[in-house]
């Protein structure tokens, strides 16, 4: 089991001493958020059969503490959509979004949930970041699990950075208020 | 429908006057999806309940209809593989393949035999992670996700053939008009019969887990049934038709890429519910390799692709060095291969069933009108009478059994 | 029906006396994960270990130079027509006296942008290139992109660097 | 085969109801008046030798040139006795796209009708639930018909003057 | 009033170490069931929280505590609030009067190893787990969600089902011992007299009953994924979710404690008198409580391992199967025990109770089964 | 803390929550209630040292009886059809039973002598197990044997009455 090449999530900076451990809690939370991302997997086409790849025991999500899917909105983190996103299915991504329990963070996976992709049609919306704020885009069509895995990463870097006053501060609002979310 | 309008609506009471009929008081519904689990994002079905037994349900489809028709009227022949890619992406080979013969039967492309060999080992791949996927997915909605694991990493071998001969894990846009654009590789060979040897164990292990467990065979036996006669109507195609004891199978009723040489089996089941379908595709699957193992020990020498200039794609070096070829090249690139006037239907046997293309061509460098005949689309209709009188638990059960992939539902 | 000579019925089969009382599959299913259970994961550590992507996987794409140094595209936009996602621009200009060096034909693509998000790594552009310029290489993946800015990629990111040079095993 | 086909359906329909007859890879087209469809197809499902029983497709088609013959349907029927595969096709005007539903034979009819009622606006006489399939209910045109564009206006980042594009 | 206090504060000492042990081993349990989880698939599990992923159910308890809390509209508050906390509460309860070991006497204060001793212990467990489904029941109706109301329905259902099942099976056991107190179950069972060996049928649709109890995979129906979504859970989110998730593991630590205390000889463990003779009466006593948790875990184990192999009931096999299967089970080895204790053979009768019925289902195959099929 | 403090205290709940089972407008909360009742009423089971009675009161009325209420009225509950307004009469109907019941009740309390309970010749024993029991199947037993067989008719009857069609599901 021991492999030493495993990165482990780094202690957050401070001080320690002889049960002395000082950091602020913004590093604290931000760390333990990050190892605790529970994805809402939004699938619908075959990004999802590669997120299945991910979940499957090849790449294995669980190893950043993301192997429990909440396909209940309130209980996730990171909304993760996968695959084409028509304008019949916008509202209900909104909806989904709106229902996620703060803090929330938006994963667009592959070409057809960032921009469309190929369909550059009439029924299928241009990215989903026309609808609601996305945190990381991941190219490909389907990405493969390695680029959902760094995508899912990147995620994790936001986590880890995020101040836990972020939610509350104007800018964030505002950004919501872009979108039309209150 | 009216009468889901009646329990919906708050302002038509039901009729009280009226006892022991179908709708009794404590109906309710019940939305399920597009977000629930079990439909995979996709499908909606409202559902009008009796305490836990589905009364009725309607359907909602084209949450991700992305207007595959109409693209494919606009791009030139070639393009539209990538598209087919993206139906049902579960077996994509499948569909790139039956897409390039229906242009071949256009355009009158004879395609060598080596080249019909290998697309019939790629199409009994993608026949094998179809099924691989649809068999252990209903096992996971049963509640077994372990299983799932087991095969899917087979699944991720089969990919890695797929890498060796296209590049790509899923979307493969794999093969060309008039055959393949490579040969098999060595590495591809030796994976595929890496995989003819160590396929069957894990596949073993897979029905010894579930197979024959009591939990597992009382969740799907007599759930979701249809008879021969509904499902005929229906339009039910490939495994579904099959369950129901139809050995309807474009493999062995109009043979295309050489299937007639080969000597496989086609499964039929006897009721016709989830737990035939089950065993269907699992049968499908072992037939599945005896045809791979087939076409290996038989893989004829000679060429990959069809001696066609027209429109095949000729080698880099000779676009370089050969005007002609650089000529055909960009023809073929631009489109303006010299397409007849014509229309065809072909159809191969896709995971889900009798997957169609009536293609009519004006002869410009585009398809007038590309019709796909989807399977899933045909067949996911009959839902609503399969589940009637099951309960909420069946209903999810027979939606993962039919395999209904959203890709190919709504283009 | 039966409508080919190939038909093979499979029985569902009645449960024998054992199977009815659950034993066997519960059995044998917790002997099998059991056996899992101390058997050696297969997963691949994604960032610390890579895995193997194929000889001629389709990843990040490439504008060739050739061994002087000089690009190969003459701008003829075969891939930009070829693209189903129409996610390849470009603006094709006349090459100048003294920069034979650095173009290797008498047109070049003065801008020349892949829109990462639109592309499908379909391989097509490669397929359509006449002049073998443009290639998804085998060995790297597009990166995650942190925002819509950054998504589309011009010639500086694209074009070969001459000391990182592409090499494909077996190239044609 | 399709020359016993041809004839019963000539004898049934008359020569000038069944025209337009062609054959395409072994498989035999006919085309006939709207007003033929159901009873001709009824006749070819209960017919004791041809036993048309399996609706493989049904696709709508649009053909703007051909006045007052725009809108066309195209039956793809399948007899899996014989394995026999028939194409019958009708025509309407583009301003009255009415076509009789055969929804009460074949019940996979019932999607494929909605879906080139979303596709072409053609209207299925009877059919139970005549609705929008694949799109939103808002939308107010059909799609597929030849003249509406393919692209959505939204996108900005592609420059279309690019090689005829 | 000096010994008051003194017992009061052992009492108290000793329910805060069970209590932090039943918190720590629920928290542990996440991880461990996600690592099993991994093994059982052919993966990892969590390894990036710290060395091995040990940090997992901490950076998940920070998470959650600083998750928006989230109530919906048109719930009922106070019950939405109350959900959890009865879960919880319930949860923890069933401990005060399992058996952690004899009594240790540490720096002259006597410890006495259990929660408290009443005469009606076994029934206490059995008041406290029937309760248990409140929590679920109240949480799934006050979040206003049919998936919600439909997981707390089974759940209702399903609990009242198999409660009749598992104090059918508790009874042949009070039968044997003649008393309702966990402490006289354990100290009957000492020195290797384990109620296993008893009560093989007993045990088994007791085992059966806990699995329903505690809403683990094959019974798993309130909070089924693939169905519900997330049952009676469905609308809750931070740590009020994260109670919910807390109990369901405490419960199967208990039920695991409680099956060991019942069948497994509670903290008797081979060579008690050894270790007694050798390092004293206190090392012996705490072995014994470590041999109650090491028991206790093992049950957790499990627990862990069938859920990861067996797929999952329909709603109304579960009923079949409790009322139909396990209830006349239950009966028929109540009757076995009661000729077990007239015969004063306890063992032979139990095995021969076996052996009688299986040979009974055999016949009844033959004869009946074999002739429909026919 | 003495002993009858904790008896005022007891009592005082359960009349309270008794009283907020009638008043509440919410049936699920009336339940609810009636549950807290149940187990001020189990308080008092523990008071007089009967701590079987105790144990069965909760897992008998609160555990069982009260979980099959909850779901029965949640059951009919997802329609969250709003109460009809009773009619006068049915007011008038119920007061009238209601007082009758009041009279009756205190006349029984007046004519009757109550034993005040003799606090030395408590015998603290008799609530438990043993003692039940012993007095169950000795001085009680043709009554308790009648009980049974009157609950054994009942269930019987009820899944008769339950058993729908063949068939059909029984949920």
């Amino acid at each position: 089991m021991s492999n030493s090449t495993i990165s482990v999530a780094e202690a957050p900076p401070g001080i320690e001493g002889a049960g002395f451990f000082a950091t602020s809690l913004d590093n604290l939370v931000g760390l333990a958020r990050a190892n605790s991302l529970w994805p809402l997997p939004f699938a619908t086409s075959c990004c999802g059969i590669e997120f299945m790849s991910t979940m499957a025991s090849h790449y294995d999500i669980g190893r950043f503490g993301a192997e429990r899917l909440s396909f209940s909105a309130r209980q996730a983190d990171v909304l993760m959509v996968m695959g084409t996103i028509s304008k019949k299915m916008a509202p209900v991504v909104k909806q989904v979004y709106l229902q996620m329990a703060e803090p929330r963070w938006v994963l667009s996976v592959g070409a057809c949930a960032c921009s469309g992709g190929i369909f550059d049609t009439y029924s299928v919306l241009q990215g989903i970041d026309r609808i609601i704020p996305v945190d990381v885009y991941v190219p490909g069509c389907p990405p493969r699990p390695e680029q959902i895995l760094d995508g899912f990463m990147q995620i994790q870097e936001l986590a880890k950075k995020e101040s836990t006053r972020r939610r509350n501060e104007p800018e964030y609002k505002a950004l919501l208020a872009s979108y039309g979310i209150e | 429908m009216s009468e889901i309008a009646l329990v919906n609506n708050p302002n038509v009471g039901l009729d009280k006057t009226q006892k022991g009929g179908p709708y009794v008081n404590e109906l309710s519904t019940l939305n399920l999806g597009p977000t629930h689990p079990a439909t995979h994002g996709i499908f909606q079905n409202i559902l009008t309940m009796d305490g836990e037994t589905i009364v009725d349900a309607e359907q909602t489809v084209g949450y991700i209809h992305r207007a595959f028709e109409k693209i494919a009227e606009r791009r030139p022949f070639y393009q539209i593989t990538t598209l087919t890619d993206r139906m049902n992406y579960c077996s994509a080979p499948i569909n790139n393949m039956g897409w390039h013969m229906t242009v071949e039967k256009l355009l009158g492309i004879e395609v060598p035999k080596r080249a019909q060999y290998m697309r019939v080992i790629m199409m009994e791949l993608a026949r094998l992670t179809d099924h691989i996927v649809c068999n252990s997915i209903l096992a996971v909605d049963t509640g077994a996700l372990t299983g799932f694991l087991y095969v899917y990493q087979w699944r991720e071998f089969i990919y890695e053939i797929y890498e060796e001969m296209c590049g790509a894990r899923l979307t493969t846009n794999m093969g060309r008009f008039g055959g393949m654009e490579r040969d098999f590789t060595p590495v591809a060979i030796e994976k595929i019969q890496k995989l003819l040897k160590e396929l069957p164990a894990a596949l073993k292990e897979f029905e010894g887990m579930v197979m024959r467990n009591r939990i597992f065979m009382d969740r799907t036996q007599n759930v979701g049934g249809i008879s021969a006669e509904r499902a005929l109507n229906y339009g039910f195609t490939g495994p579904n038709l099959r369950a129901a004891g139809v050995d309807y199978d474009v493999r062995a009723m109009n043979p295309y890429s050489s299937y007639e040489d080969f000597e496989f089996d086609v499964p039929v089941g006897t009721k016709g519910d989830t737990y035939d379908r089950f065993l269907v595709r699992e049968e499908e699957m072992w037939q599945s390799l005896r045809i791979i193992q087939q076409a290996m020990d038989n893989l004829p020498e000679g060429s990959y692709h069809a001696d066609a200039p027209h429109y095949y794609l000729p080698k880099k070096q000779d676009v370089y060095h050969n005007m002609e070829a650089l000529i055909y090249h960009f023809k073929i690139v631009m489109g303006e291969i010299d397409a007849p006037v014509g229309e065809v239907y072909h159809s191969v046997e896709g995971g889900n069933g009798e997957l169609g293309f009536h293609l009519v061509s004006d002869g410009g460098r585009t398809p007038y009108r590309l019709k796909f005949r989807r399977p899933g689309f045909i067949y996911y209709q009959a839902f609503p009478e399969m589940i009637k009188g099951t309960t909420l638990s069946d209903a999810i059960v027979t939606m993962s059994s039919m395999n209904v992939i959203a890709g190919e539902l709504d283009t | 029906m039966k409508l080919s000579n190939r038909t093979k019925v499979v029985e569902q089969g009645e449960m024998t006396l054992a199977e009815r009382m659950y034993l066997p599959a519960i059995v044998g299913g917790m002997a099998t994960t059991l056996k899992h259970f101390f058997s050696k994961p297969v997963t691949i550590r994604y960032p610390e270990q890579q895995r193997y992507l194929g000889p001629i996987y389709r990843g990040h794409h490439i504008l060739k130079k050739d061994e002087q140094g000089a690009e190969r595209c003459t701008a003829c936009g075969l891939c930009a027509v070829a693209c189903p996602a129409e996610a390849i621009s470009m603006v094709a200009e006349e090459r100048k006296k003294g920069e034979e060096k650095l173009y290797r034909e008498e047109k070049y693509a003065k801008v020349y942008e892949i829109n990462m998000l639109r592309c499908i790594f379909c391989g097509l552009c490669e397929e359509a290139c006449p002049k073998e310029a443009i290639f998804l290489r085998h060995d790297q993946m597009v990166p995650v992109f942190n925002s819509r800015d950054e998504v589309i990629y011009g010639k500086d990111k694209l074009v070969e660097k001459m000391d990182q040079r592409y090499l494909r095993e077996g190239w044609k | 085969m399709n020359d016993q086909i041809i004839e019963a359906l000539q004898a049934q329909f008359g020569e000038e109801g069944v025209y337009g007859l062609g054959e395409s890879h072994g498989i035999l087209q006919v085309t006939t008046a709207v007003e033929n469809i159901v009873p001709m197809i009824h006749f070819l499902y209960a017919h004791p030798v041809f036993k048309f029983q399996f609706l493989t497709d049904l696709a709508g088609i649009h053909f703007p040139d051909a006045k007052g013959q725009e809108l066309g349907v195209i039956y793809h029927l399948h007899s899996l006795e014989n394995n026999v595969r028939l194409w019958i096709k009708a025509y309407a005007p583009i301003e009255e796209p009415n076509f009789p539903t055969i929804t009460g034979l074949f019940a996979t009819a019932n999607w494929m009708e909605r879906e080139a009622f979303d596709f072409y606006g053609i209207i299925f006489e009877g059919h139970p639930n005549l609705t929008r399939i694949l799109n939103m209910d808002e939308m107010d045109y059909h799609p597929m018909r030849k003249e509406y564009p393919l692209e959505d206006a939204t996108r900005h980042d592609k420059i279309d003057e690019l090689f005829g594009r | 009033m000096n010994l008051l206090d003194s017992v009061f504060i052992a009492k108290a000492s000793f329910i805060g170490v069970i209590f932090l042990i039943t918190l720590g081993v629920a928290a542990y349990s996440t991880y461990f069931e996600r690592k099993i989880a991994a093994f059982m698939q052919d993966r990892i599990g969590p390894d990036r929280a710290g060395p091995f992923g040990i940090l997992q159910p901490l950076a998940d308890a920070v998470k959650m505590f600083m998750k928006e809390d989230f109530i919906p509209a048109n719930s009922n508050k106070w019950l939405f609030i109350m959900g959890p906390c009865l879960s919880m509460l319930t949860a923890l309860m069933t401990s005060a009067v399992v058996p952690f070991g004899d009594t240790l006497t540490l720096g002259g204060v006597t410890f006495d190893l259990q929660g408290i001793d009443v005469n009606i212990g076994i029934l206490w467990v059995f008041g406290i787990v029937s309760l248990g489904v409140y929590g679920i029941l109240i949480g799934g109706w006050a979040s206003n969600n049919k998936y919600s109301l439909l997981g707390a329905i089974r759940a209702a259902s399903q609990n009242i089902s198999y409660e009749l099942a598992m104090g059918l099976s508790i009874i042949a056991i009070l039968m044997m011992t003649g008393s309702l107190s966990t402490k006289a179950i354990v100290e009957a069972q000492q020195n290797g007299h384990w109620n296993i060996l008893y009560q093989p049928m007993g045990f088994i649709i007791f085992l059966i009953c806990a699995f329903a109890e505690c809403n683990r995979t094959p019974f798993d129906l309130p909070e089924c994924e693939t169905e519900l979504i997330g049952g009676y859970h469905t609308e809750y989110s931070s740590m009020k979710l994260g109670f919910y998730l807390f109990a369901e593991y405490i419960n199967m630590f208990i039920s695991g404690a409680v099956m060991a205390t019942l069948y497994f000889g509670g903290y008797d463990y081979p060579g008690v008198d050894f270790v007694t003779a050798q390092l004293g009466a206190t090392a012996a006593t705490l072995i014994g409580m470590g041999a109650l948790i090491g028991k206790a875990l093992a049950f957790v184990f499990i627990f862990m391992w069938v859920r990861w192999t067996l797929p999952r009931f329909r709603y109304d096999q579960l009923m079949g199967l409790g009322w139909s299967g396990l209830i006349p089970l239950a009966m028929f080895n109540v009757v076995v025990t009661g000729l077990g204790v007239l015969l004063n053979q306890q063992i032979l009768v139990g095995i021969g109770g076996v052996v009688v019925f299986i040979a009974g289902i055999v016949v009844y195959d033959q004869l009946f089964v074999k002739k429909k099929l026919a | 803390m003495e002993v009858s403090n904790i008896w005022y205290f007891l009592s005082g709940l359960t009349l309270l929550s008794a009283l907020m089972v009638v008043l509440a407008k919410n049936p699920i909360h009336s339940v609810l209630y009636l549950v807290f009742t149940f187990f001020c009423i189990s308080g008092h089971y523990v008071l007089l040292n009967a701590q079987f009675l105790m144990a069965v009161n909760i897992i008998v009325y609160a555990g069982a009886i009260m979980v099959l209420f909850l779901f029965v009225i949640m059951m009919f509950d997802l329609r969250k059809n709003q109460p009809e307004s009773k009619s006068n009469l049915t007011k008038l109907a119920g007061s009238v039973v209601a007082g009758s019941l009041l009279v009756v009740l205190i006349a029984l309390v007046r004519q009757n002598n109550f034993q005040t309970p003799q606090a030395d010749g408590f015998v603290s024993q008799t609530g438990m197990v043993e003692n039940l029991g012993k007095v169950l199947y000795s001085e009680y037993l043709l009554p308790f044997e009648l009980v049974s067989i009157l609950f054994f008719v009942a269930m019987v009857g009820a899944v008769l009455l339950g058993k729908r069609e063949a068939g059909e599901r029984n949920f």
